[in-house]
């Protein structure tokens, strides 16, 4: 069905399609949309799961991992102070090796409290062990959550999964969505079947104990190499998507935009169409969106990158104390050990809700292409 | 083996010894007379304290029953999707159980717990109580009761221990609205379990919380933990008693011996004066003048509350 | 690509004016783009919503600076914001009043009475939907059916039908006038 | 790191902390008077390790590979049938 | 301005005009009315919510008292740190007031309440009840009555509304052992402010729990705001009492009402059919027996509770 | 007073010598001595303080803001799961720009649970816009507390400040310290007396308001630019504290350790003793010690680290989804600016207490040194 | 970035939130009635922008810069002596 | 630098040992530092601590590997421990027992019956600081009276006393022989 609906609306369809089994939400702009769809759903029965609506978000994360653990499919949808409210319990899915998949619709994080986009939230949860993928249209939301689930429960990942969508921007605009069938999202993912955790008194099992130095570093080493190893199968969950579907974003891990030119952008998220709209304007620019950002897709960037005389890392989040965007500094990782010779810039923009212009992409462009090691901050004028 | 009659079989227990509890502990006890009134038939949602760490050193457990632990504050809210998920998958016929020692229920874990209560779940939430932070070395907790001396509310030169009373957490689940709320101890198994037996005929949130004392961090020997508890209902120190539909019944009604008795022998009251010991004493007079009147009264608490 | 933006009140429905008229340009086979802007103000403050209509999709996602065409739901506005702010050369403002009020040089304003025919035919002083009648008369960015159509699946029954009729009252009115 | 670990730590083998042996725990140990005994199965009931078998034949026994000697038996058996003893190994 | 008399001074008012509230906004009067009673010598403590947003856009503040937001589940432990350091600066004279909307209190911010109240700072709690997350638009709280639709409990093809009980807050804060609690109206502000007199009487936590409607969540007219608060007194579906050292007393002894008016004229309570009015009726009756005979018994909360 | 203590009560008297007015406290393993020490000297009367035993570290915490925006001084502790729950609390502290100090006894973080020490539960608040400092002894932890208040109050600063020290190793150690005089302290640290933040009747002030795009930018990067600027006062505080107490840690921002060799390792705490004995046994090897992680530090690790030929970066933290620890990219970032040619690679050991020996340092030296872009995870085999 | 900001964006400067006129968002407003006015403080006890001056002189008055015209006053009033319009700008 | 290693059980006070080694080794001038090893057991379990004395500040924070000294509170810990682990060539092990344990080749082994000599003096089965005595009876560690100001520091009044004449038993004994 294609249709020009509200984001949030698309998303909580594509949910609906992934046939969750149990939901634990509590509001928060801007991603209230979304349990508020869905519990409609369910109150009129056209979504057959049970909805938990928890006194905080901590519980909201806590019950998912609750049902998750038993074996079912399970949601949950939140942004900011919620998800930062999650914190421990964020880690702990991680470490249980919980496929959970949780739609963030990213705003900034208090104090001073703001309901507005950046990326703050998801950023701040970026070594916890689950995937982020970002999205720069509802479509990619709606497709990139039915992949999420298909990812999540694949037996080489058995790990949860954020899609990150910018809160706002994306969630409550109205645009062309194509909300895929059910039989076809049936036929692309399978009923979640665990072999690895599940609670049930026919065969008990013991989940989340206490470890001891070894085992727990063990778990740890294992863990940090199963996230890194998470990248193949996002590849080839996308490739199947896309085939099926007929949608595709870039190669599932990075999506390129016309970077052959000497100049890239890196960015993630909504902002790429605007960038998008500028690079069509120029010959000197180009776009490397990045889509999966965790796990940190080093090799696609090195590629990428490595060649470029100039990259600008666009960030919607700031690293207090580090005077960056947190991604500045990862793709620096990435370009020394690609022994590159690029000059290497960062905008940190859209924050709490800034909006980010052509205009802005053009001049921030203009003002750091000759640059290398600056940090710029963008402070809303549509102009500057 | 050949065919002989056990009369008690340690092979039907439910959590199975290896566990690394300390010698004598009344909470281990409690988890055990807990898991032979459910049967095999649950899953335990268990907070961080100490019998969780001391069942679960990996790659051992001690659980013979399904068990998960997340993290000290959340039991009720993972419980709260584990029922949700295992009656969308038909299963309701499991008993869902979400355990927690006294801090994992009454201080961190209570936000939970009362949010999963107010949604009304059909869980059976279960505080073992031994009335501090016993897994991080004795600490103060809301149900510490009054007058006891811990590492964060110690006896010193100015200070005798806890200035506070102890929280009363089946009261308030009571105010909650739940249709089932018992208070219970180690010492007395069967109504321990009798309890657990028909909160489980009830549906929606229950509640129980079972008074089991740690020899370690209340100060006594190992062996002595039964009759500490005792002790703790026999002076009504502890009040044995249930609230079914609002109606508040006295299940224990000892001839009630004084608190001295009962406060003598633990360290952490060790420091007590005789000021403060009769100010025990007379607080535990006024609770059961007024638990009588209640029981005696036809006021359903259900209802007001 | 075409930029409009809607000034109204919160409650006064301009954020739903924005999305049915990007429904009703998909209909039609354009690529349409609604948003709000958002702010922590209560019902009965000024607010702005925004739609896009192009023949591709709608890459873009800054907020609207320069828009082809606005709306106002409601005069009163007018003395507190600037509903003129940054538009277009050619832009043209649909404003929802009886009688015309004082402008600044240089400004193409059409007006309907949009509260009156609303009340007339929906019996609600709800002018969101009448306003979309007015703003296509003067602009022809989508066709009245589609328009019409979108109304209809939108508020299905009665309630869509007398939508309609203020839709096409105001539609009439303004090409007319 | 040669450390083979299950994922998320899950622990499948239920109840397998019987591997390890916390008998060796003990200071002071039960010793049970068959005679005694009365059967009766107090001492059982608390043990807080479960491990009182109690038979018609033999009457109350501690796994003594677990017992941690903490008295709990001895104190409440109501026929004074344990006796707690230093532990000599 | 020559001199002349005042009888109402809006000058004098602690929250200034300009804030950002709906029109006809209830909690903007619970708030209002509070600080009239208050005066200046108070530091309030506001959880994350409507009045917390429409009150302070930077650069702009409607608050003419010291005033502190922190998060939306802390009001009660930024209290607690605040009065712990007034005392210790020898400002024992200020008012320490924590203030919640009933999601801030009632689920998200209850654990740091429960908590507070049993450590016992000499603290009142304020909960504005408009019986929704209004903030977010609408969403279900625990306080949110049984049968009203919301966003997230929303009325529906196979549902009515919301199918729990309004979770009882203030019988919880009895339970917790406060010295003082009571419900309030902002139909009836001079109950409300005596109440808040009285319990700054108290030393320790207390808690006061006042009806704040909602014009935009409810659905009603804004004019209507005082109209639909006193009909919820009048039809008993809001209880004013005030439990004073343990002590029921019913402050308002309304003649009541069919509820069946209060619920009219309320869109979220539109879906309801006359099966789901006559249970909220019969709850009603029940609940009121009951605190009519509790109001008469001799029973004493605080010691039983 | 010079003597063998135990260093999380050595910290206790540190912290008392501060005078906090205000202190709440929730237990956790391994800091959980700081507080009861802190309880004793209270019910002794040896401390005139306000000790709030809250329900859970959010409400530490939270009473720990509400203390300091009223204007007194104030204190928490916790480790590990406790941070991670303050997390939310911990980002608007800073962002109300108040001067608290907490003491973090580092401690891995679930799942699944363990105990022991790494950094990982500080290392998920770097981009909080807290300051952290990273203690090598008891000593070091003992003069930092000091240090920290004096740098959190300073009018240039007005941020809170983490002293990290290692789980057990340090807080559970005895070992040799000496506790400065209450005289000197008094001298040194002043009384707290706020002029931008307090709430009181007589100056009535709104704190923590809602804020706009365009004002919430413009804070967040005033937040970012000071973070940056309170290097200056962390040194300043340092060589202040050093002239009147006679005790420094290199230049209060970084310590080099016979730094003029070829191969630098970088690494923060307490491990850093072991490092240096292994640095004394051989003559190609120098420590560059992170005493001052955020800010972070980026001229001085330019200047200590570019000319090396391999630099080795030894984490307590993994950074899950980028396989490395956090530092590393950090470190990169630094050195591709600075144009330098060498090497660098990243050990991530003590994880979860994995026990770091000299072999271990031996060893890593030895494998590593010829290498560029490895990341190595240690097991716990002490000759590994 | 021009925009100037306090430290942790503290407002010291108490209630200015005078300077938002939400009279404009009024679409109705109250009209009073000296003549039926008593004084007896109702609407103002009620009124949520607490605007209402009450004198001997004039009776009650709004400040209409922030009335937003919610009618609470006009509904409240016992004694009539407030009406709603239709506000004309 | 000097590495000893406690043996004990949960409550039996090996870490205190461990720190009162290393304080009265502080009074002599020396540096030392103590730690344990802390896992999750309750009372009971095995636990071990560890002290190190040298002339200079100890950096090195690993474990003791390699223990000059071995001090062993409870015997039937042998049954249950490779209490030899790592010994260093020369090393000693100090064992509180009556009678010598079976024992593998080449291990120097001094044996006090320090349960005895505390139920005497002290009136209680506490062993942990009478086996320091008898530690530094055979090692010379520290002098015999900086461990006994240290105790009487630690425990005033007759607990101190008692302990002290404990530790002076154990350490007169195991001289002797
Ligand atoms: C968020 C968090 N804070 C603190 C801890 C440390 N901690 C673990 S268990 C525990 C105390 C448990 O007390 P209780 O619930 O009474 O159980 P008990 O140990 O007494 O059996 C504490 C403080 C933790 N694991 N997580
Ligand atoms: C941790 C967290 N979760 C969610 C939110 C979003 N939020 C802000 S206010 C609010 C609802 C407030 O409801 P209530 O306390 O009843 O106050 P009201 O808005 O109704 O006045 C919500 C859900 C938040 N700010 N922080
Ligand atoms: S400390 Fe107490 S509760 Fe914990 S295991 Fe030991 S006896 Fe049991
Ligand atoms: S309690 Fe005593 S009599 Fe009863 S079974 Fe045990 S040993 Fe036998
Ligand atoms: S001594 Fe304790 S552990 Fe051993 S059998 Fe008796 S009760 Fe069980
Ligand atoms: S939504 Fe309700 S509570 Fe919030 S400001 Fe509007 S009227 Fe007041
Ligand atoms: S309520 Fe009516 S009579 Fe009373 S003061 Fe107001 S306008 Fe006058
Ligand atoms: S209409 Fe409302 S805002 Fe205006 S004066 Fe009356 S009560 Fe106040
Ligand atoms: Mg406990
Ligand atoms: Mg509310």
């Amino acid at each position: 069905m294609k249709t020009v609906m509200e984001g949030s609306n698309a998303v909580a369809h594509a949910i609906r399609l992934c046939k969750p089994e149990v939901m634990a939400m509590f509001p928060i702009t801007p991603s209230t949309h979304i349990p508020e769809n869905l519990a409609q759903m369910v109150a009129d029965g056209d979504l057959d799961a049970k909805l938990i609506t928890v006194e905080s978000e901590f519980s909201a994360m806590s019950a998912t991992v609750g049902a998750s653990a038993t074996g079912v499919r399970a949601f949950t949808a939140t942004s900011s102070q919620g998800l930062a409210l999650m914190h421990e319990v964020v880690y702990a899915a991680a470490g249980m090796r919980l496929p959970i998949v949780t739609t963030i619709v990213n705003r900034a994080l208090s104090a001073p409290i703001n309901i507005w986009n950046d990326q703050q939230d998801t950023i701040s949860e970026r070594d916890s062990g689950w995937l982020q993928i970002y999205c720069e249209t509802n479509q990619e939301a709606v497709d990139t959550m039915i992949q999420a689930y298909k990812i999540a429960e694949d037996k080489r990942v058995l790990l949860p999964v954020f899609v990150c969508m910018d809160g706002f921007i994306l969630s409550h605009t109205y645009e062309p969505v194509d909300i895929p069938e059910q039989k076809d999202v049936d036929e692309f993912l399978p009923p979640y079947k665990p072999e690895h955790a599940f609670l049930d008194p026919d065969k008990p099992m013991t989940m989340g104990p206490f470890a001891y130095p070894k085992p727990y570093a063990a778990m740890r080493k294992e863990l940090s190499k199963d996230v890194m190893k998470a990248k193949a199968v996002v590849k080839e969950v996308h490739d199947e998507f896309a085939k099926k579907f007929g949608r595709s974003y870039g190669n599932g891990i990075i999506e390129e935009y016309k970077n052959d030119r000497p100049i890239a952008i890196v960015a993630m998220g909504s902002v790429c169409g605007t960038i998008k709209e500028v690079v069509d304007k120029r010959d000197d620019v180009g776009l490397v969106r990045v889509r999966c950002y965790r796990p940190f897709p080093k090799e696609e960037l090195a590629k990428a990158l490595k060649d470029k005389e100039n990259v600008i890392v666009f960030e919607k989040n700031v690293a207090l104390g580090l005077n960056s965007g947190a991604m500045y500094p990862e793709i620096k990782d990435v370009l020394y050990s690609a022994g590159s010779k690029a000059r290497v810039n960062n905008v940190i923009g859209g924050i709490g809700g800034i909006d980010v212009t052509k205009e802005n992409v053009e001049n921030f462009i203009e003002r750091l292409k000759d640059k290398e090691g600056v940090v710029e901050f963008l402070g809303g004028d549509p102009n500057e | 083996m050949s065919e002989i009659t056990k009369l008690n079989d340690p092979e039907k227990e439910l959590i199975a010894p290896g566990h690394r509890s300390c010698a004598g502990c009344g909470a281990i006890i409690a988890i055990r007379e807990m898991l032979r009134a459910t049967g095999k038939n649950v899953v335990i949602c268990e907070a961080t304290g100490c019998m969780e760490v001391t069942t679960t050193p990996y790659p051992e457990t001690s659980w013979k029953v399904p068990w998960i632990h997340v993290l000290f504050e959340n039991a009720a809210s993972v419980a709260s999707g584990v029922r949700e998920a295992l009656d969308k998958k038909g299963r309701k016929d499991v008993t869902v159980i979400a355990l927690g020692g006294d801090g994992g229920t009454v201080d961190i874990g209570f936000r939970a717990m009362s949010g999963a209560m107010e949604r009304g779940h059909n869980i059976l939430y279960i505080c073992y109580d031994n009335e501090a932070y016993m897994n991080t070395g004795v600490q103060r907790s809301g149900a510490t009761p009054f007058g006891a001396s811990t590492t964060t509310s110690p006896a010193g030169k100015v200070s005798f221990g806890k200035s506070e009373w102890k929280k009363n957490v089946p009261m308030i689940a009571v105010a909650h609205g739940l249709k089932y709320v018992a208070t219970a101890s180690i010492a007395y198994p069967e109504d321990f379990q009798n309890k657990i037996k028909k909160a489980l005929t009830f549906k929606g949130g229950k509640y129980i919380h079972v008074h089991a004392p740690c020899p370690v961090g209340w100060g006594f020997e190992s062996s002595k933990t039964i009759k500490v508890a005792k002790a703790a209902v026999e002076t009504g120190m502890w009040a044995l008693y249930e609230v079914e539909n609002g109606n508040f019944k006295l299940t224990m009604k000892p001839n009630r011996k004084p608190v001295k008795e009962y406060l003598t022998g633990q360290k952490r009251f060790k420091q007590l004066k005789d000021e403060q010991i009769s100010e025990i004493q007379e607080h535990i007079d006024r609770t059961w003048k007024e638990l009588e009147k209640l029981e005696s009264s036809d006021v359903n608490l259900l209802s007001i509350l | 690509m075409k930029e409009i933006r809607f000034h109204g009140r919160g409650g006064q429905g301009a954020v739903t004016a924005a999305e049915v008229l990007a429904v009703a340009a998909f209909k039609e086979g354009k690529y349409s783009q609604a948003f709000p802007f958002f702010g922590v103000e209560r019902r009965g403050a000024p607010v702005m919503a925004f739609t896009r209509i192009d023949d591709e999709f709608i890459r873009l996602r800054e907020q609207v600076y320069k828009p082809n065409y606005i709306v106002v739901l409601d005069p009163t506005l007018m003395e507190v914001v600037n509903v003129f702010e940054g538009m277009r050369e050619g832009g043209v403002v649909v404003v929802n009043t009886a009688q015309m009020p004082d402008l600044p040089e240089g400004v193409d304003v059409r007006i309907v009475d949009a509260t009156k025919i609303a009340l007339e035919e929906i019996g609600k002083p709800f002018v969101n939907t009448p306003m979309l009648g007015a703003l296509i008369g003067v602009t022809g960015l989508v066709n009245i059916d589609s328009l019409v159509s979108t109304i209809k699946e939108r508020y299905p029954g009665e309630v869509g039908e007398k939508n309609a009729r203020a839709i096409k009252r105001t539609y009439e009115e303004i090409k007319e006038g | 790191m040669g450390e083979k670990v299950t994922i998320g730590g899950i622990i499948y083998d239920v109840g397998n902390s019987t591997a390890t042996k916390t008998g060796t725990w003990r200071v002071f140990k039960p010793v049970f008077d068959s005679d005694k005994c009365k059967r009766c199965g107090i001492c059982a009931k608390f043990c807080p390790e479960g491990i009182i078998e109690i038979t018609q034949e033999k009457g109350a026994q501690a796994n003594m590979d677990y017992c941690k000697g903490c008295g709990i038996c001895a104190e409440e058996c109501p026929f004074d049938a344990i006796k707690m003893e230093v532990e000599k190994k």
